[in-house]
């Protein structure tokens, strides 16, 4: 594999596609999975780990670096269309559908959900009285940890003060919601903390995931998002199986033996296959 | 390039310069990480070259502190991180780790360059080692090592860039939160806000330098030769 | 230790592409940089600015340098061809001042000789400028492959993958062995350059490292 | 001599870029098959009045005959490699074998590399060297050696005129006393035109057909034999030159 | 000379670590006020028997005195302080001016800065150079300024003795008989014990009181003053070391 010509071989080999991911743990066992499963149907399929936040990514999808990402209905919304006020998960599938540039298509979303949360610890939230975001504004000094994106998306600081009129400095972790950032909310470095939800973490340490009364978090299915030029039916009919069977619980479980037991992405996924005999 | 009409415009725009994650606070902190840095290097790195220059003893350290160089940035960043946790002492040991293989080399080699005949003839009029290093091979080495400072220097403004992938201030703070959202302007402008900074360091270091030689007729002997 | 094992694949796989990456950007470097420095030392201006270009150069934030680049390369963004050129930007900045002192601190006395033999340029060149400063250009390469195969890795934070994949996933991990082994193999694989280029000058300047002791002119 | 055989310099002068002047109106003859011995204290102009031969430097005015031909007519390259040029302490190659340095002008010129360093391996030995050496480098020679393999490159093209620039300066007295009398037997054997550069007077007595002794500043003083310059001093620097060399004479 | 003044050697030897007899069992003395011409050539073993005298250098076995005193029972430090040293081309520090670079030794003894660069004026006069020159560095001046330079820091502290390896070895000939001159006169005013390391036999025959002759091995070959080395050479080797020096006496 000659990392110098990858890229424009898989530009000419039509029956390759490549699968990115974003840079987290969960994205890269989703695009582990959609890889195997493929490939499990004779499709070739490469994978292109770890890309980086979503405006790389889709970037890479833009220009034909890549053909496919698992993605989140939600976010994904919002990224295309800022102003919008679909709010049920249905709703957002459909108005994703439609927001969508026209080279990119979605399939399938799955029942399986992991959407951003903010979370503090338990002892804030009793101290505070905070449950709610809303609790939130009446705050001073507030610091969040989360991604650097998490400044200017309409679920992150802007977001926060727009709806919620909550004032909140970001501190810029690059770890998707990891361990550094888990040590900084429990040190009181940071007060609340950006947290997938399917993270083990949450529970672990038992933090206080915060309710979004006004609904500033969309619901986050997990969707791949495709190059149309790369859709086929029959990548289409393998991975819609595959997300048909994908469930919130066991987002949770894979995160857990990648973070836990540091499983290899590629050896959750394969797992995971072969426990629905998709493989 | 409409990119570069918009670099000027955030560069330009007063509110961008404003405020804690501002540039001016994200330039004065950047001048602090660096010079913090360089003066830790400097402490470490010089009394340890002298040491080894003068006396020709424990020889090994300075192919060792070479092999430092081997070390990748992100991954001693990373694993330093998972150690120290948050805050400025993770990056900053894998800056200083960074700094130390020039100012080591280059003041060792000044020293080690003063020429034998010189240090010989002074042991032999009767000089004590410690005299022979403060007359002879500091004086000596000291354009070497303020070279090797100015390299130093300039690499640890550029490097420290590379850590604002841990939760740190400095510029480097727009390369990587830029890069997350893909603010071209952003990022560009902060680009030549550290090129300019390192420039800047480099020529003020070089008026430095030349204002000491104008002042000593003997450095001017051993540049001109 | 077990992760070790079962990915141990997956870290070969990295290594050879991190080998692969950074080849490329150290051969160029040198090529461009050592005939660009002796051509530029022929003409005091020229010489002069080889510091201020390459400091210059090598002061430009590598994040940016590669964000910027398929923008002015017109590549996909993740075409490793842009890490190649920027690594080969930073080869040259640290090159350049090294192959300009190299051919600088030759002893001139040994280019009298040649020309007072009849030497033309080319074979000058050839025959005893660049196997004089050989030591010292060695050392520049050096510099520049140990440099390389370190900066190799930030390409991670742009989606071109190395051995600095496992800094950023042991990272969000909190999985320190992943880390140390990505370390570890990129060190590893620097001193395996250094060694291959140390050998490569043992075999090519030969006269560097043959000392016997000199016979002392006594009969 | 002849007029128009050996070297012949006519009223030759030198001043360099930042005014020194090195030689002044010079006139002087190196005979054919002799030895013509330069001799002055440091910075009379001797290695610049040497390298005008070989065009290394270029009079201001005056000319440089060689056989009768004006040296500014000829292309420098090929003028060089057709002179043999002993420069001190050797300025051997140190990335060539002993072989090859011999052999370079030689290969130079277009001789096939195997039959220039066989030739070299008979030159070792004419002057004198073991044939064992000739695949060291010449940091592995004492400076005896080098001095040797100096004379040995140069005599490798079979040059007419041999330019020796203090070949002996760096050795101690005892090899330099070795060197100087192999170079008189070999001159006896091959009998080329050799300008000899010293700044020892006894040494230039003792090799020199003819001594040329040049003045600070760059003039000639005198030129003669060495019984000419001993006997016959033009003046008091010629004679107090010749005496600063010779204590022992004063000690007997 | 009275036993147990001056400088001596009784039987010593030194082998360096590297296995190099560089002195063999050699027992000599300096008389007091007088000057020691050690010569030999290259390798022979001088400056190591030098510098035995200042504790640069501590043999293997035999021991030193200087004034009748073992000078292992000395501190290295005050001893060398006590001692005038002058090295082959000066030894100069290149960043002290010519005053700073004579004043230097009284300075590390504690007089005060003010005072000691008054006597090295004085001193600049009295080794034979310009006042003009005191601000000047190392590397301004000429090899013979330097040598002078080294003259008159070596005796800034007014040491009895005076060693000097090699002082004239790095300029030429006529500089050189001008420094060997005002050598004599200056120890005819001064008479300080002399031990002067040469490989020039000439040179040692002219300063010498005595000469000590070294073998290569480092052993001794014959003591004793020119005369007696010109007309009884203890051996061949002494006589033809005595001859090699000589081309002139060839040539008459
Ligand atoms: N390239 C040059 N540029 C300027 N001045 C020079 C140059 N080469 C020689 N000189 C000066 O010209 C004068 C004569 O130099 P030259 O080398 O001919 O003397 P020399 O008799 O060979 O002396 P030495 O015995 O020291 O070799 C000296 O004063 C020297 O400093
Ligand atoms: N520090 C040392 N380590 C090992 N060998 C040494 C050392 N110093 C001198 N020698 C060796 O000891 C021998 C005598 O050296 P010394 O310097 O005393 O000779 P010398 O007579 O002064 O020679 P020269 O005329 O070359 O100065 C030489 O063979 C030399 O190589
Ligand atoms: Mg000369
Ligand atoms: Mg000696």
């Amino acid at each position: 594999s000659n990392p110098l010509d990858s890229s424009s071989s898989q530009e000419s080999d039509a029956s390759t596609i490549t699968i990115g991911s974003a840079n987290f743990a969960e994205s890269e066992i989703l695009a582990n999975m959609y890889v195997q499963a493929l490939a499990s149907h004779g499709i070739h399929a490469a994978l292109k780990p770890d890309i980086g936040a979503r405006d790389v990514y889709i970037a890479a999808l833009k220009d034909g670096s890549i053909d496919l990402v698992p993605e989140y209905t939600g976010n994904l919304l919002q990224y295309f269309d800022k102003d919008s006020t679909a709010h049920s998960a249905s709703d957002v599938y459909s108005e994703l559908k439609k927001a969508l540039p026209s080279k990119f298509a979605v399939l399938d979303q799955a029942k399986a959900e992991d959407s951003d949360s903010l979370n503090v610890t338990k002892s804030y939230s009793e101290q505070h009285h905070v449950t709610s975001i809303g609790d939130l504004s009446k705050i001073n000094g507030l610091k969040i940890a989360a991604a650097p994106e998490f400044a200017t998306r309409p679920y992150g600081i802007t977001g926060l003060k727009q709806q919620y009129g909550v004032d909140a400095t970001l501190i810029p972790i690059n770890d998707g919601g990891g361990a550094t950032t888990i040590k900084a909310l429990l040190n009181g470095t940071v007060q609340m903390a950006n947290i997938n939800t399917t993270s083990p973490s949450i529970k672990t340490n038992n933090l206080v995931t915060l309710k979004d009364p006004l609904q500033m978090i969309l619901p986050q299915r997990v969707i791949p998002l495709i190059s149309k030029s790369a859709e086929s039916d029959k990548v289409t009919s393998v991975l819609n199986e595959v997300q048909s069977k994908l469930t919130t619980q066991d987002l949770m479980t894979m995160n857990g033996e990648s973070i836990n037991d540091k499983e290899s992405a590629s050896a959750i996924a394969k797992h995971w296959l072969q426990t629905y005999k998709l493989v | 390039m409409n990119v570069f009409s918009q670099t000027l415009l955030w560069l330009g725009d007063a509110s961008n310069w404003e405020g804690t994650g501002g540039i001016s606070v994200r330039l004065v902190q950047h001048m602090q990480y660096s010079l913090a840095t360089l003066a830790i290097t400097c402490v470490i790195a010089i009394p340890l070259a002298c040491y080894i220059g003068h006396f020709g003893r424990a020889l090994f350290v300075i192919p060792v502190i070479n092999a430092l160089r081997a070390l990748p940035t992100l991954g001693m960043l990373s694993a330093l991180a998972l150690i120290f946790g948050l805050g400025i002492s993770a990056p900053m040991i894998v800056m200083v780790m960074f700094a130390i293989p020039p100012v080591l080399a280059a003041t060792y080699s000044g020293i080690a360059n003063v020429s034998q005949t010189t240090t010989h003839a002074m042991r032999a009029i009767g000089f004590s080692e410690w005299q022979i290093l403060w007359n002879v091979e500091l004086p000596t080495a000291f354009p070497a090592i303020l070279g090797g400072i100015r390299s130093a220097f300039t690499q640890i403004i550029a490097t420290w860039t590379v850590a604002a992938f841990l939760p740190v201030g400095g510029l480097g703070r727009f390369l990587i939160d830029g890069l997350a959202i893909r603010d071209y302007s952003q990022m560009l402008g902060a680009s030549f806000l550290v090129i300019g900074l390192s420039i800047a360091v480099d020529v003020l270091m070089l008026i430095v330098q030349n204002t000491i030689e104008r002042h000593s007729r003997y450095s001017q002997l051993t540049t001109q030769s | 230790m077990n992760w070790l094992i079962l990915n141990c694949a997956q870290i070969l796989h990295y290594a050879l592409q991190h080998m692969l990456l950074s080849v490329f950007p150290i051969l160029l470097g040198t090529l461009v940089a050592v005939p660009l420095a002796r051509l530029a030392n022929g003409f005091r201006l020229t010489r002069s600015s080889i510091y201020v270009a390459s400091s210059v150069l090598y002061a430009i934030p590598s994040l940016p340098l590669l964000i910027f680049l398929p923008a002015l390369l017109r590549t996909k963004i993740l075409n490793p061809v842009n890490i190649e050129v920027a690594l080969t930007i930073y080869a040259i900045a640290i090159m350049l001042t090294s192959a300009s002192h190299a051919f600088l601190s030759i002893d001139p006395s040994v280019i009298h000789a040649a020309d007072a033999m009849g030497f033309g340029a080319w074979k000058k060149f050839f025959q005893v400028e660049l196997p004089l400063a050989g030591s010292q250009l060695l050392a520049g390469i050096r510099v520049v492959s140990v440099s390389t195969i370190s900066l190799v890795t930030v390409g991670s934070l742009i989606g071109v993958n190395s051995l600095g994949f496992f800094f950023l996933e042991g990272y969000q991990r909190d999985f320190p062995l992943e880390i140390w082994v990505g370390i570890a193999a990129t060190a590893l694989i620097a001193l395996l350059f250094d060694q291959i280029l140390a050998i490569c000058g043992r075999v090519l300047m030969p006269w560097n490292h043959r000392r016997v002791t000199r016979e002392r002119s006594a009969a | 001599m002849e007029h128009g055989l050996g070297i012949a310099w006519k009223s030759v002068s030198k001043t360099y870029n930042d005014g020194t002047v090195a030689v002044n109106n010079v006139s002087v003859t190196a005979d054919e098959h002799r030895t013509l011995a330069l001799v002055g204290s440091s910075g009379s102009g001797k290695t610049t009045l040497l390298q005008m031969v070989n065009r290394m430097v270029t009079p201001n005015s005056g000319t440089v005959l060689i056989q009768g031909q004006d040296n500014q007519g000829m292309n420098p390259v090929t003028l060089r490699r057709s002179i043999g040029y002993v420069l001190q302490n050797g300025g051997l190659l140190p990335n060539k074998t002993v072989l090859d340095n011999i052999a370079t002008v030689p290969v130079l010129q277009g001789t096939r590399r195997k039959d220039a360093r066989v030739h070299a391996l008979e030159l070792l030995d004419e002057v004198g060297l073991e044939k064992s050496i000739q695949n060291r480098y010449p940091s592995e020679l004492s400076g005896g050696q080098q001095q040797r393999v100096g004379v040995a490159r140069a005599l490798a093209a079979n040059p007419e005129i041999l330019l020796m620039d203090e070949p002996f300066a760096a050795v101690d007295p005892i090899v330099r006393r070795n060197l100087q009398d192999e170079l008189l037997r070999l001159q006896s054997e091959i009998g080329k035109t050799i300008v000899f550069v010293t700044h020892d007077i006894d040494e230039a007595f003792y090799l020199g057909d003819k001594v040329a002794l040049l003045r600070p500043g760059g003039t000639l003083a005198q030129v003669g034999t060495a019984r000419e310059l001993i006997d016959h001093p033009a003046d008091s620097f010629v004679a107090s030159f010749i005496n600063a060399g010779c204590l022992r004479s004063e000690l007997q």
